[in-house]
């Protein structure tokens, strides 16, 4: 899988030295432990930006740097225009990166030319937000979930055929009622069951999960969370799982990364990044999150101000705008992404806790440990 | 802001006088459409009261009828293709025996709406001053200029900086959660006594839903109103709303003041619904309880208790008959339900797999 | 200031456009059979007037140059002479314009007249019966082309009962009410040409933008129906329109032609098929130019009107 | 647009049928499917096929040709000239009939012609855009810009009146728009997430367009089309009005037309009647397929 072959890897020599990032200031340092040994992914100093009208920048992603362990689900959480999504597009490079590298399992995929960029494409899949828009309307469920193995002429039909009747049941549809049946015949859980199939057909060793279930109701949300799950564990997928509830983030993922208007935030432990936030920003979006129960406290106010324009975003820290406890250096420096304790950054100035020894509710999230197994469902919880 | 209060042109009692009907009652309402399908029954015999100063929220999942719900009680429906019965009293007037005239007097003057979607809801080509006017000019007879200096008023009481300047804005010129505001402003102009928010947040941003919904709830506190909050997440009614309907297939299944509700839930797809959200507190990798299958067609919906087909409690009794709203043990809470939670054991553990039958049944 | 961009935008595309048209027109002679001189003038032409046709047409030089010439002769007002009856190119298409242009106006006032009123009552009720009837009578309008409309029109009105005259033309100036007479039976054809389409975009167009959300939200208001469809529905929904005008300025062109040719009133679609039958080519090329350059500057008005009607495509876009 | 949850909106006559959809979205979602193109559709078919087969297998119809002059026969319709027959004693069943060939001839020819042109770059401008997408929409623009009809008369007159010619010229004028409905249709479905989906997947890009966007293009550039075909027969039909299209003796709908209601034969109305009625006919089915196949497939109209 691996390229070698110089010519179709124009940019590898570029990659090596220290890149500017935005504004044409050199991107800052990396923390130490932001990577790791044997990551199936590694994003750094990753820049996406868009032409706006004027001769302006839309400042997609501004110089984010991340990784995700094999195995693993990282989540990848934040409001519209965070840049959440871009990012995700960006590492399979729908979307180009202006600058900065993604490397996938020893290949660096910024390096890429077409053909080789297309084959390294099959190992690691997106699944969209929109289940229905995400399929072609005009062809049918078999061909849609077959259309991976045809492109790359995998198998006789009959394996064909049998490939695609597994992952069709594995998803929990029926296969002989489902086959010949067009995506409009289906609810959007299904739809999204479809995608789900169809992104597992080429055994892909990571999937992009772009906002899998922000289109969905809450009941079908939980069918397909779990199904994400269990898929996981039965085919030994690692996600990088984008969307903007905290809480459904939370669920899913080991560690998460939170950003705000193109910059990464704070990335740690799940539970250690919730149980104790270090970003204002992170506190503010906790803050938010309408909780399904009357009882919980509601003694915080809601941070104020709108997310400003990607395409002007503020100087120094890109939260500072609505930041409760902006200084003068907030608006001067970009804060870096810094080292806090172990596996947690988080950039800001003024970082609101130090991760110090773990309590032990949560130590869990931090080692790279296989997806836990399939559980027996947890009776209901009535309050 | 005494601009705001001015009469309107029907006579609706002010103030509550002691043994005067409740704000809004609606009472055994039926809303169907008619399509090339057949009859959809999106509302189904729905039956509440709401008293003034309270914000009840209506919570559904989509297709469970909550937006019609909330259209019908405003008798805002087109009819064509409509058929509706039962009664919707707002202060003891029929809404749904007005005449087109006389429903006109009473939209954005004594009910208003504040809608899901503030870039579809605002006339884009309309500037926001006159969509902020036109009905205090209507409604309230203002001369343009007590309009234009209301108006003012009422963007800066919603948080709208410059509101001045805002007036000349079109919609597109403002970010969503400013859309949402302005659209909540104008909803407010005619000082309401009830408002119905559909969805008013599903759109936003979860930091600037927190800013509307409190907007929403201040205004609606500062003016005694009362407010239908309609939305899809039991979180957002749980914070904010006093009472709670819960609707599944055009029908209420539960109904009760929140604390009460959400302390003792006794329709299990209630427990279902607040079973399925992921929780804050729950460890990674929680395994959610989803409620499998879908919802029924409102064409041809099953028979007895419509949840039966998904209802991990089910019984013979619950295909065949269904069940009525009853009051329980608490007082105010209601619940349409032959085996509420606690009285029964479930059968087991449910598969947890997914096995969904076929597209469609 | 970012409009002014835009303008000069647009206007820069406008004059590339007329080059292009100009260019065209200018290739027109070259697509005659044999040498273009002899098709033109005949056996008639002398030496002398051989060589002058030949340097006003360009035909001594290469293409561009040639192109350049004309172009330039042209931009005078010099597009030659009629080898008929001598009358020059420029002073037939001034005499022949003042009609097209009272055509177009009172033909587009009237489909304009018609279409809006009935497109608003048929979009009150789609499904109605209202709308049904409109929209099978638009169909009908659809399949009748101009020149059956302006026979039928000619035989019932004229031949039959003789309500206007069938054919002729008397000037604004000289007869005004005889003026009327003669210009109703051309002006409703071609009106009838352009009421259907009309009537079917605007009708589409009302009927998706009244099941906008902000019509609910009007209606929401307590906004009365008059207002509703006046103030809300019909602004968002002309913006196609504009630009369908804009399209149909070609049908109106197009329909023009036959309906002059129907109604002998010799405007520039009449001369130019008269030009056809007489061989007279300069004439024909004149009337080409005019028309074509007419076209297109009033599809650039169309266009423009349209960004300055619509504040959507003011902005600048975000995100 | 391909299905969506309000797909079957179109289907709905009323305003805030949206809300019923919504309403409705429960239904089992195979009711989209159940939407149908309607009797009218099928009668609308039924009339152009039996036009064309009428056109095409006109020699070995038991009619007289169009140029044979049977002087005994009256000027009215009879047994052997259900139409009559015009001031030459030319049977006009016939001559109508033979008179459709050219009609619909130039007709589908162009906009087949057009479709093929004017599609394939509009799929390609659509879906590769930069400077393909540029160069091609220029050119279209032009094409736009010039009223399509005095080209159309101006270049018959300069270059001459064979009907492939009208054809041609014809077929140049419609790729303008027929592009436009194509790119924009392939603008709008390149931007979906199948498509990008299948990208992601490694398909080609020829795999892309041919696979994924042409069939969901097809109906768009079809009902379009059809409605194109009317208008081009209309385009010809007024050439040959004013005797700018096929020389005299062959009959085509317009130049009947125009035979029948010049002076000598103003007497007998039927013979311009007779013609005119059999094209606003096939105008007219042309039309209402046209029209139903849009709303069947839900193609915004006139969005160009």
């Amino acid at each position: 899988m691996t390229v070698s072959d110089p010519a179709t890897a124009p940019q590898s020599a570029a990659t090596a030295a220290p890149r500017p990032g935005p504004g044409g200031i050199a991107a800052a340092p990396l923390p130490p432990g932001l990577f790791h040994d044997g990551a199936v992914l590694t994003v750094e100093h990753l820049v996406v930006e868009f032409p706006a009208p004027r001769g302006r920048r839309v400042h997609a992603v501004s110089d984010v740097s991340f990784d995700v362990r094999d195995g693993e689900t990282l989540g990848l959480v934040g409001e519209s225009g965070c840049g959440k999504s871009t990012t995700g597009r960006a590492i399979i490079r729908v979307d180009r990166p202006t600058s900065g590298r993604v490397v996938f399992d020893g290949t660096e995929l910024t390096a890429l030319g077409p053909e080789a960029l297309r084959r390294a494409r099959t190992r690691i899949q997106l699944i969209f937000q929109d289940p229905i828009s995400s399929l072609n309307p005009r062809r049918r469920v078999r061909d849609i979930v077959a259309e991976p193995l045809a492109i790359w002429q995998r198998g006789t039909p009959a394996e064909r055929e049998q490939r695609v009747r597994d992952a069709i049941t594995a998803v929990g549809l029926d296969y002989d009622a489902a086959a010949d049946r067009r995506p409009h015949e289906f609810s959007g859980g299904q739809c999204q069951r479809i995608s789900i199939a169809r992104a597992l057909m080429l055994d892909p060793k990571v999937v992009i999960c772009d906002e899998p279930v922000s289109a969905l109701d809450v009941s079908v949300q939980a069918q397909i969370l779990n199904l994400l799950e269990d898929m996981k564990a039965r085919y030994g997928l690692t996600l990088l799982f984008i969307a903007h509830d905290l809480a459904v983030v939370r669920n899913i993922s080991d560690r998460v990364a939170v950003m705000y208007l193109g910059r990464l935030c704070e990335l740690g432990p799940s539970d250690d990044v919730y149980a104790r936030p270090a970003h204002p920003y992170t506190v503010a979006l906790l803050a938010s999150i309408p909780e399904p129960d009357p009882a919980a406290a509601r003694n915080v106010t809601p941070i104020a101000g709108d997310i400003p324009s990607p395409i002007d975003p503020p100087s120094g820290c890109r939260f500072r705008t609505r930041c409760p406890f902006a200084q003068q250096r907030c608006t001067d420096e970009v804060p870096p992404l810094t080292a806090i304790g172990p596996e947690r950054f988080v950039a800001c100035h003024f970082p609101l806790a130090t991760s110090g020894p773990r309590s032990s509710a949560g130590s869990a999230g931090s080692s790279p440990e296989p997806a836990p197994p399939i559980q027996v469902d947890t009776p209901p919880t009535a309050p | 802001m005494s601009l705001l209060h001015k009469a309107g042109r029907l006579a609706f009692p002010d103030v509550e006088a002691p043994g005067a009907p409740p704000l809004l009652e609606v009472d055994d309402l039926h809303t169907s459409f008619r399509t090339p399908l057949g009859l959809v029954r999106a509302v189904d015999g729905v039956s509440f009261t709401l008293q003034r100063g309270r914000t009840m929220g209506l919570v559904g999942e989509s297709g469970s009828g909550k937006t019609v719900l909330s259209r019908s009680i405003m008798g805002l429906l087109p009819r064509a293709n409509l058929e509706r019965s039962g009664r919707v009293l707002f202060s003891g007037h029929d809404i749904t025996a007005m005449r087109p005239r006389e429903l006109r007097q009473v939209w954005g003057a004594h009910i208003a709406m504040v809608f899901q979607d503030p870039m579809t809801a605002l006339n884009p080509v309309v500037r926001i001053g006159r969509q902020i006017t036109e009905h205090l000019r209507l409604h309230l007879s203002m001369s343009r200029s007590e309009a234009r200096e209301t108006a003012i008023a009422l963007l800066n009481s919603v948080g709208i900086p410059e509101p001045r300047a805002r007036l000349r804005s079109y919609p597109f010129q403002l970010s969503g959660g400013m859309r949402q505001r302005v659209m909540i402003a104008i909803a407010l102009a005619c000082g309401p006594k009830l408002l119905l928010a559909d969805e008013p947040t599903t759109g936003l941003d979860v930091t600037i839903q927190a800013q509307i919904l409190d907007l929403l709830a201040a205004q609606q506190a500062e003016r005694y109103m009362a407010m239908i909050l309609v939305t899809h997440d039991l979180g957002v009614v749980a914070g904010r709303a006093d009472d709670v309907v819960v609707m599944y297939a055009g029908k209420i299944v539960e109904m009760g003041p929140t604390n009460a509700l959400f302390s003792d839930v006794k329709m299990p797809y209630t427990e279902a619904l607040l079973a399925s959200i992921p929780r804050l507190t729950d460890p990674v990798h929680t395994r959610l309880s989803a409620i499998e299958g879908r919802p029924p067609d409102l064409v041809s919906p099953p028979h007895g208790c419509r949840f039966a087909p998904r209802c991990r409690y089910v019984q013979a009794r619950c295909t065949e008959e269904e069940p009525p709203l009853v009051e329980g043990d608490t007082p105010g809470h209601l619940f349409a339900c032959w085996f509420p939670v606690g009285s029964i054991t479930t059968r087991g553990p449910r598969p947890t797999t997914a096995a969904q039958s076929g597209p469609s049944s | 200031m970012n409009r002014l961009r835009y303008v000069a935008t647009r206007l820069g595309q406008l004059v590339i456009v007329l080059l292009l048209v100009s260019f065209l027109t200018f290739l027109l002679v070259h697509l005659l059979p044999g040498d273009p001189v002899t098709t033109i003038l005949g056996p008639a032409g002398t030496a002398q007037t051989r060589a002058l046709l030949r340097a006003q047409l360009g035909l001594d030089h290469s293409i561009p140059v040639g192109y350049a010439i004309w172009l330039w002769h042209a931009l005078q007002g010099n597009l030659g002479q009629s080898y008929l009856s001598h009358q020059t190119v420029a002073s037939a298409i001034s005499q022949a314009l003042p009609i097209d242009i009272e055509l177009v106006i009172i033909s587009q006032v009237l489909a304009l007249a018609i279409a809006i009123p009935l497109a608003m009552i048929a979009a009150r009720r789609p499904g109605g019966w209202l709308d049904q009837v409109g929209s099978s009578v638009s169909f009908g309008m659809l399949a009748i082309p101009a020149f059956v409309t302006g026979v039928i029109l000619q035989q019932l009105f004229a031949v039959h009962y003789h309500v206007f005259p069938a054919t002729g033309w008397t000037s604004l100036t000289s007869n005004f009410v005889q003026n009327v007479r003669d210009a109703a039976l051309p002006s409703i054809t071609v009106a009838l040409a352009s009421v259907a389409g009309y009537m079917r975009l605007l009708r589409a167009e009302m009927i998706n933008t009244l099941q906008e959300d902000f019509i609910t939200m009007a209606r929401s208001k307590g906004l009365s129906t008059p207002r509703i469809l006046m103030r809300h529905a019909f602004r968002p929904s002309t913006f196609p329109l504009l630009t369908a005008a804009g399209l149909s300025i070609a049908a109106v062109v197009s329909s023009d032609f036959v309906v002059e040719y129907i109604f002998q009133a010799p405007g520039l679609g009449y001369q130019a098929i008269n030009a056809i039958y007489a061989r007279d080519y300069l004439i024909l090329q004149g009337d080409v130019l005019v028309i074509a350059v007419l076209f297109v500057v009033s599809l650039f008005v169309v266009n423009m009107l349209y960004a300055v009607v619509d504040p959507r495509t003011r902005r600048a876009a975000v995100t | 647009m391909p299905p969506s949850p309000d797909a079957d909106a179109a289907a709905l006559p009323a305003a805030g049928a949206r809300l019923a959809v919504a309403a409705s979205m429960s239904v089992p979602a195979s009711s989209a499917s159940k939407r149908k193109l309607g009797v009218v559709f099928w009668i609308a078919v039924a009339w152009i096929c039996l036009v064309v087969v009428m056109a095409v297998f006109a020699g070995l119809l038991p009619i007289d040709g169009p140029d044979n002059l049977s002087y005994l026969s009256k000027l009215g319709s009879s047994f052997s000239h259900p139409f009559g027959t015009d001031e030459l004693g030319r049977d006009l069943f016939s001559r109508v009939i033979f008179g459709s060939r050219v009609s619909l001839e130039v007709g589908f020819g162009s906009i087949f012609l057009g479709l093929v042109a004017g599609g394939f770059a509009g799929l390609i401008a659509g879906y590769m855009r930069g400077i393909f997408d540029a160069v091609t929409s220029a050119v279209a623009n032009v094409i736009l810009s010039f009223p399509a009809l005095l080209l159309l008369i101006t270049v018959a007159a300069f270059w001459g009146r064979a009907w492939w010619k009208i054809t041609l010229i014809i077929a140049i004028i419609a790729t303008a728009p027929l592009f436009y409905v194509v790119r924009s249709s392939t603008i709008s479905f390149a931007g979906r997430d199948f498509v990008l989906a299948a990208r992601t997947m490694g398909a080609s890009r020829w795999r892309i367009v041919t696979r994924e966007i042409l069939p969901n293009v097809m109906p768009a550039a079809i009902s379009f089309g059809l409605i194109g075909v009317a208008i081009a027969i209309v385009a010809e039909g007024t050439l040959s009005f004013l005797g700018l299209s096929v020389a005299a003796p062959t009959p085509s709908w317009g130049n009947i037309i125009a035979e029948g209601q010049s002076s000598t034969a103003a007497s007998d109305p039927w013979i311009w009647i007779w013609p005119t009625l059999i094209m606003f006919m096939t105008l007219l089915a042309l039309n209402i397929a046209g029209d139903r196949l849009q709303r069947f497939f839900d193609v915004r109209e006139g969005r160009l």
